[in-house]
């Protein structure tokens, strides 16, 4: 219990840095950079041209549908690391391959079924 | 590879399930149409495993149960008597489907769909673990979050795939939550372990949280009254075919993994939650039925019955005497046939009202469109005729069996008042099928006669064979109930 | 290193699962239930890993590797459906969808 | 051995951690250098002299940068919000900090058992560097919203398309590798693999991972979200000064880990034979040296891609990842679980 | 020996399943009448074969069918219910006839749900077990919806659903009597049974005397709705008259609410908790109905309307010749139902004639049909005659037999319900007088008398009346040993 929380003090310690460090550098900057005020220096770039419309602009569908596989593949990676850790060593080798390959098995007709769907195709 | 054997009705949908969906995407959209005779060929296969399994179960006269998986699935009559209730739900909307999937693209989706919700409902029934209940609970809630939304041009689909979507995911919330404290209580998952430790749960107060987010997580699957708010617009604006899945099929789950949970499980608890159930039942019968007075949706009147049918099987809650979980069990089978069937029945006066485009396009179930149905589609008139009769409870059909043996066992557990309450309530229920049948036979006819599809139809038969066999003959199926009872006792 | 005292994980278990609840019954963004949704799932893991570490037991971090993957298909079915109204009606907003009433 | 007092092991996380921060000057100048070896190295390939002016071979050049970059006014465009335009850096550093406390970056053996050097060792390490890293796309997120720039938004889209794709394969195949030693715990799997280098167990391992790091880094040709060309910089461009030094300093530091773990999962780590291992003096040098030297090289590699491979379009960046990659890994995971039981056995 | 109880319930329904799918209105008639013909014939042969010189139950069968709960399909025939079934058999097919010229849709719905209706009634009669009874008494309410629905008048959706949730209510009550007896004797003996006898016989044994009571209510309650007794008969008079003339005679058949009585509720009575209290309260129903029928009756313009009240005064015998205990009033009450069935047929049959004829039913629209229908006439005044209770015809011989034996124990009820008789000759032959006799409304235009089918059917009930009146020795003997049976039983208790 204390080791896992142990081996955690030095990622609080850097993370802490981590935050402090990028405000510290900006703090810096505004101490040693110029200033100077015209109002076309705060346009947005547009390769010169003016600005028009929001860029605030509707997603894609396509990422949409990309972030729909990608979670739940993901997902199912998440369940292949503890295996992992199992796989050898535990004695039961052969169960743990045998369900994992199923796992893997049934995850491949969800993926022939997303491919030929043309889900994972950019450009229907 | 014995433990498979026991698996296997599981094992067949499944499989059924990922052959259709890949066949699905290889097939020409004309040739489509296989894929339902395929789904309903898997069904009956796995249902006649189930109904095999029923053999391996008794041993020189014993009862017995199996624990497969590490325990985490138990094969006992409980299990399999409610695998056979999600089966025939199955079969009746699988056949049903091949017609209503006749022209559409995503054949291979809607019955893979279906089967792995079937899948994750047989799963629950059989569930030894707090985590494979969850899981098959949550795998069963998706595909039919999918399913209620299937047709994706319909407002009134996604509307209620959407309803049904946020407050079934709030329920598994909950129910998470719940189990996460069941969990706590008595550091195990396993349902036979912590119903080995009933005073861990007493002592602690966190027991009592746990049955009140549980009785919240599962009343929102069963629709039990403030829980139910989902289902009547669910139930109206899926496809039928849906529909009938969700209130014969999903909502048993919701029951059968309840009758896990509380009885098995937290039955150190039953004072707390026996009140909670009494409460809801009658909560839930009667506002169902007056309620459902008021409809004019036939399919939206079907959900509102089947809220008040809840009611009914919640008495087994209630009362908890053998013969009470029996008939509660029972009328789940019972209710199985009756709901599916029903819907199936509206379902084809909608698809008739979409063919021939006349009355009211917006409630194609409306109770109009129903008006001399008995002279346009006998066929579809006297089988929703038997259903909705049966649902009242009129004899000889499945209904009136499953409600004798669960009434009479509420007047011998001395709770004759909560009978009363019930049978009231199923006379006020027969008041709006009456008027559909009305509206079938006694209003003149407003089209031509229309002769009902014929997976409509094999469908309808299905369920009328099946209403009426338990009427007539009910002693197998009391008997099954009655062992399924005695897994729980 | 002292353990935190298991109260505090349920205590912030339970005011993030209130959160979402109050979150999902007054929102009325499909995309903000659907977070709400997954904030009660998430303290519920929450709960799950705390009684986990205290009970010795290790049921209770499998669960809550499941609840995540069901959560995240949960997630996955719910855009689907509001991506179909979203090109149907062109909103999100829960109460303006009102076709379905008794 | 040296007797440590007995109210010291308490506070040892925590001298630890603080030390370990001498690292991150280290890791910080090692990103320089590797800013200037990239210029040096693209300018060899071309022909060209690269910095010369600032220092010998223009070794100043990154310090003259450095000052400049400073001294730069801070510019935020009046549309942009506020919040996520200034906070979105803390994102991207946080992300290489986190990543950096967990990786080691070498070890000494000491009367031949090994002491690694990493700021702290966890269990699962492997799977807490997947996600401390996908932290930065949080960062480059806000930047490209925040910034309130079309270039920028579509950049970040990219990106992230780019990121989702590459994730599982890159998770799928570093499954695979920690499947040979049964740990998460990247010490572990690099000490274990001796002189039988993953690379050479599974070579299509190491090709998908290699790729799907180089796409998960946005290095050229996977560097999309930038493609100066046609997005201007992309998600960052309207970042300016420091700050846009922060998020490219970021990157670069990503660069030098990501070639860290190349080094560690597939190319056996500071694995050195055992006499050298066991010399007294060898073996305090030797491993952390021939460590460091893979790295170097997997870094000059990654570099070098930059001129050998024209960028994608974003099209064929998806494909190759969700068509190819991830059949392929999934096809090493076999092959992997086929291995260990063949090894296994 | 055949196993005619079983028969007499298939048959009439595989006829009724056949008939459904006939295309054509003779074919319907055709198969209709013949399945009634083949029920009446099994019943003669039930009667031929009847022992009347016991009270024991003949043409027993008995099978297992829900052991679990003891349940068995049981059936048998005796003094109680064969006289029923006969008034049923011989009543049926002179129905079917009566109605075959008449034109209507979907014949084959109707002459179906005819025979169905009859397989339920008899199914009744002859069931003895508790769930068979049930499930037929229940079944009895699906055809008669339907008829009074589908061809019923105009109000006939109203009457319908009246009829069909009021006696449905009552029947779960009486099913929640019967879960009470079940699981009461459940707990005594152990052994569970839904045999009606067995039940019966346990009764006794229970402890407290509020459960039984409570029992024996709840089950006469559903009895007394549908016989119907005076408070409980509100669907009454509008399901008797919205229904097509079929559908009245049906109603009039449905006898299964007396046959209740004698077959569950009389040896029950016995037993409760004050039987005293119960028979007073029995006879009270049974004259107050008499009263009420015969005064509701005298002032009904419809002349179907007046008929149905007739039937309520008609059945408040029945219920007072039950309280009566005595064999020969309980007998009485019987032959009451015997005789009630057949007169109520010729009156409704003539109700609807008249109806379809004129195209009125107002008594006062009416007027010297004399003149142009005779046959009509010379019908009617047999049923009307009989009805009202002169000697010679059946009604006499009920009246006279139950309001004489039952003085014995009620003499007060008895004076109430001899009140009625006055008021009942009243209203039969001021109708009768000014719907048939006196001057022809000309307003009625042409119309012609009854063809020779109806003049058939109405003729041979009509005989029957006559038959019985003169000689009611048949039907009576078959149900003086029953009723010694029920009536010993309370003597034996010294009620």
């Amino acid at each position: 219990m204390s080791g896992i929380i142990d081996s955690y003090i030095p990622v609080a310690i850097f993370l802490a840095v981590g935050l402090i460090m990028p405000p510290m550098t900006m703090f810096m900057v505004k101490q040693l950079s110029p200033r100077s005020k015209a109002a076309s220096k705060y346009t947005t770039y547009e390769s010169g041209s003016i600005p028009t419309g929001t860029a605030r602009i509707q997603f894609n569908v396509e990422y949409y549908l990309y972030a729909i596989a990608f979670v739940l593949f993901d997902i199912e990676v998440l369940f292949l690391y503890p295996w992992a850790t199992v796989y050898k060593g535990h004695g039961i080798t052969s169960i743990a391959v045998v369900e994992m390959l199923l796992f893997i098995f049934i995850l491949l007709f969800g993926y022939v079924y997303l491919w030929k769907k043309e889900a994972l195709t950019w450009v229907k | 590879m014995n433990e498979l054997m026991y698996l296997a009705p599981e094992i067949v949908v499944v499989a059924t399930g990922l052959v259709i969906l890949l066949a699905g995407v290889f097939l020409s959209p004309r040739s489509k149409n296989i894929l339902g005779y395929l789904a309903t060929l898997g069904i009956l296969a796995a249902l006649f495993l189930t109904v095999k399994s029923f053999g391996l179960l008794t041993m020189e006269g014993l009862q017995i149960g199996y624990s497969v998986f590490s325990e985490a699935l138990n094969i006992d009559a409980l299990s399999q008597f409610f695998k056979l209730v999600f089966l025939v739900v199955a079969l009746i909307v699988s056949i049903a489907a091949i017609k209503y999937n006749e022209n559409s693209d995503h054949t291979e989706e809607f019955y893979t769909l279906m089967l792995f919700a079937t899948f994750g409902m047989m799963v629950v029934a059989s569930a030894n673990d707090l985590i494979v209940l969850f899981v098959a609970f949550e795998l069963a809630s998706l595909a039919t979050y999918a399913l209620a939304g299937y047709e994706k041009q319909n407002p009134r689909s996604l509307e209620g795939a959407m309803k049904y979507f946020v407050i079934g995911s709030v329920s598994a919330a909950l129910m998470l939550f719940g189990l996460s404290f069941v969990y706590g209580a008595t550091g195990t998952t396993s349902i036979p372990l912590i119903a080995a430790n009933p005073w861990l749960l007493i002592e602690n107060p966190i027991g009592l949280v746990a049955v009140v987010l549980l009785i919240a997580g599962f009343g929102f699957k069963m629709a039990l009254v403030p829980f139910h708010m989902w289902a009547p617009d669910t139930y109206q604006g899926s496809p039928s075919v849906v529909s009938a899945l969700l209130a014969a099929g999903s909502k048993k789950m919701g029951f059968v993994a309840a009758f896990r949970i509380f009885i098995i499980a937290l039955a150190a608890l039953q004072p707390d939650w026996q009140f909670i159930f009494t409460i809801l039942a009658v909560a839930t019968m009667t506002f169902g039925n007056v309620v459902a007075v008021a409809q004019t949706s036939v399919k939206r009147m079907l959900a509102y019955s089947s809220v008040a049918q809840a009611g009914y099987i919640a008495m087994a809650f209630a009362v908890m005497t053998p013969v009470a979980l029996g008939g509660g069990i029972m009328y789940a089978l019972a209710h199985a046939f009756m709901k599916a069937g029903a819907f199936i029945a509206a379902g084809v006066v909608v698809w008739m009202v979409s063919q021939e485009k006349t009355g009211n396009l917006n409630v194609p179930d409306h109770l109009d469109s129903f008006k001399g149905l008995g002279k346009r589609m006998p066929l579809a008139a006297l089988s929703m005729t038997v259903f909705v009769f049966a649902l009242a409870g009129i004899p000889p059909t499945a209904g009136f069996m499953a409600k004798f043996v669960l009434f009479s066992s509420t007047i011998q557990a001395g709770m004759a008042w909560l009978a009363v309450i019930a049978i009231l309530n199923s006379a006020l229920s027969l008041f709006y099928y009456a008027r559909l049948v009305g509206y079938m036979y006694f209003l003149p006819p407003e089209g031509k006669s229309v002769s009902v599809p014929f997976p409509y139809a094999a469908a309808l038969l299905v369920a009328v064979a099946g209403v009426l066999v338990m009427g007539i003959w009910p002693e197998p199926f009391v008997e099954l109930a009655m062992k399924a009872a005695m897994v729980l006792v | 290193m002292t353990a935190i005292p298991l109260t505090f994980y349920l205590g912030l278990a339970a005011l993030l699962f209130s959160i979402g609840l109050y979150g999902v019954m007054t929102h009325k963004s499909g995309i903000r239930m659907i977070m709400c949704i997954e904030l009660m799932l998430n303290s519920a893991n929450l709960n799950l890993v705390a009684f986990s570490s205290y009970t010795d037991t290790l049921n209770g971090q499998v669960f809550a590797i499941f609840s995540i993957a069901l959560a995240a298909a949960e997630a996955a079915v719910g855009f689907a459906i509001f991506m179909a109204i979203y090109r149907m009606h062109d909103k999100i907003n829960l109460n303006e969808l009102n076709i379905l009433r008794w | 051995m040296i007797e440590i007092p007995e109210f010291i092991i308490p506070l040892i996380p925590w001298i630890r951690g603080v030390v370990g921060l001498v690292l991150v000057g280290a890791i910080f100048l090692g990103a320089m250098g590797a800013v200037w070896l990239e210029r040096k190295l693209s300018a060899d390939i071309q022909f060209r002299y690269g910095p010369s002016r600032v220092g010998k071979f223009g070794l100043l050049q990154l310090v003259a940068d450095a000052i400049k970059l400073f001294t730069k006014e801070d510019v935020r465009p009046r549309n942009a919000d506020r919040l996520l335009f200034d906070n979105a850096p803390i994102f991207m550093m946080s992300s290489v900090f986190l990543m950096l406390v967990a990786i080691p970056v070498g070890a000494v053996f000491i009367n031949g058992v090994q002491y690694p050097l990493a700021v702290t060792e966890m269990d699962v390490s492997v799977l807490y560097i997947e996600a401390v890293s996908a932290i930065s796309i949080f960062g480059i997120f806000m930047i490209a919203y925040g910034s309130n720039n079309k270039y920028s938004l579509l950049g970040a889209f990219r990106n992230f398309a780019r990121m989702v794709g590459y994730e599982v394969p890159l998770g799928i195949t570093v499954v695979s590798v920690a499947i040979m030693t049964g740990s998460l715990n990247i010490v572990e799997i690099a000490s274990a693999q001796g002189l039988h280098w993953n690379i050479f167990l599974q070579p299509i391992g190491f090709i998908v991972f290699f790729i799907a790091l180089m796409a998960d880094m946005g290095r050229l040709p996977f560097d999309q979200n930038e493609s100066e060309e046609e997005l201007v910089a992309g998600w960052i461009t309207e970042y300016t000064g420091m700050r846009f030094g922060l998020g490219f300093f970021a990157e670069y530091i990503h660069m030098i880990l990501g070639s860290f773990l190349v080094a560690l999962l597939f190319l056996g780590g500071w694995n050195v034979p055992a006499f050298v291992a066991n010399n007294p003096v060898l073996g305090l040098i030797a491993p952390t040296g021939f460590f460091l030297l893979k790295t170097v090289l997997v870094l000059m590699t990654i570099i070098g891609m930059r001129w050998a491979v024209p960028r994608f379009r974003i099209d064929q960046v998806v494909d190759l990842s969700w068509k190819k990659l991830l059949p392929l890994s999934l096809l090493n995971l076999v092959w992997a679980v086929g291995l260990g039981l063949y090894l296994g056995a | 020996m055949l196993p005619v109880a079983s028969l007499l319930i298939l048959v009439p329904l595989i006829f009724a399943a056949v008939t459904f799918f006939t295309k054509t209105k003779d074919q319907a008639a055709g198969l209709g009448l013949i399945g009634s013909l083949v029920t009446l014939g099994l019943t003669l042969y039930a009667y031929l074969n009847f022992d009347s010189s016991t009270a024991a139950m003949q043409f027993y069968e008995s099978i297992p069918w829900v052991p679990f709960l003891g349940i068995n399909y049981s059936v048998g025939i005796d003094g109680i219910s064969m006289p029923l079934i006969l008034l049923n058999a011989i009543v049926i097919p002179l129905l079917i006839l009566f109605s075959w010229n008449e034109e209507r849709e979907a014949p084959n719905r109707f002459y179906g749900l005819i025979l169905t209706m009859q397989a339920a009634v008899i199914g009744v009669f002859v069931a003895l077990d508790f769930v068979v009874f049930y499930i037929f008494w229940e079944l009895t309410l699906v055809p008669l919806f339907f008829i009074v629905n589908i061809w019923g008048g105009e109000k006939r959706a109203h009457a319908s659903y009246k009829f069909f949730i009021y006696t449905h209510v009552a029947s779960l009550v009486m099913l929640l009597g019967i879960f009470g007896l079940f699981y009461t004797a459940l707990h005594q003996t152990g052994v569970p049974t839904f045999d009606i006898r067995e039940l019966i016989a346990q009764f006794q044994f229970f402890g407290s005397g509020l459960m039984k009571d409570a029992i024996f209510l709840a089950i006469l309650f559903g009895f007394l709705a549908k016989l119907p007794t005076f408070p409980f008969h509100s669907w009454l008079p509008d399901a008797y008259v919205e229904a097509p003339t079929a559908g009245s005679v049906l109603f009039i058949l449905l006898k299964i609410g007396g046959y209740g009585l004698f077959r569950i509720s009389l040896p029950m009575l016995p037993h409760t908790g004050n039987p005293n209290l119960m028979i007073m309260m029995l006879g009270l129903l049974g004259s107050f109905s008499i009263v009420y029928g015969a005064l509701l009756a005298l002032r009904q313009k419809d002349l179907k309307r007046m008929i149905a009240y007739s039937s309520l005064s008609h059945m408040g015998f029945v219920t007072l010749g039950s309280a009566g205990l005595v064999a020969l009033s309980v007998s009485g009450a019987m032959f009451q139902q015997f005789s009630h069935g057949l007169i109520m047929s010729i009156m409704f049959m003539s109700a609807g004639v008249i109806q379809s004829a004129t195209g009125t039913r107002i008594i006062n629209d009416l007027g010297g049909l004399a003149r142009k229908m005779p046959m009509l006439t010379v019908l009617m005044m047999v049923g009307f005659m009989a009805s009202l209770g002169l000697p010679g015809l059946t009604g006499f011989i009920a009246e006279f037999l139950v309001l004489t034996f039952t003085f014995v124990n009620l003499p007060g009820f008895v004076l109430l319900a001899l009140l009625a008789i006055v008021i009942t000759a009243g209203y039969h032959l001021w109708a009768m007088q000014r719907a048939m006799f006196g001057v022809y409304n000309e307003k009625l235009g042409s119309i012609r008398d009854i063809n020779t089918l109806q003049v058939f059917s109405m003729g041979v009930i009509a005989l029957l009346v006559l038959y019985f009146g003169l000689n009611p020795s048949p039907v009576l003997n078959m149900m003086i040993k029953n009723s010694e049976a029920i009536v010993s039983l309370a003597a034996g208790l010294g009620v």
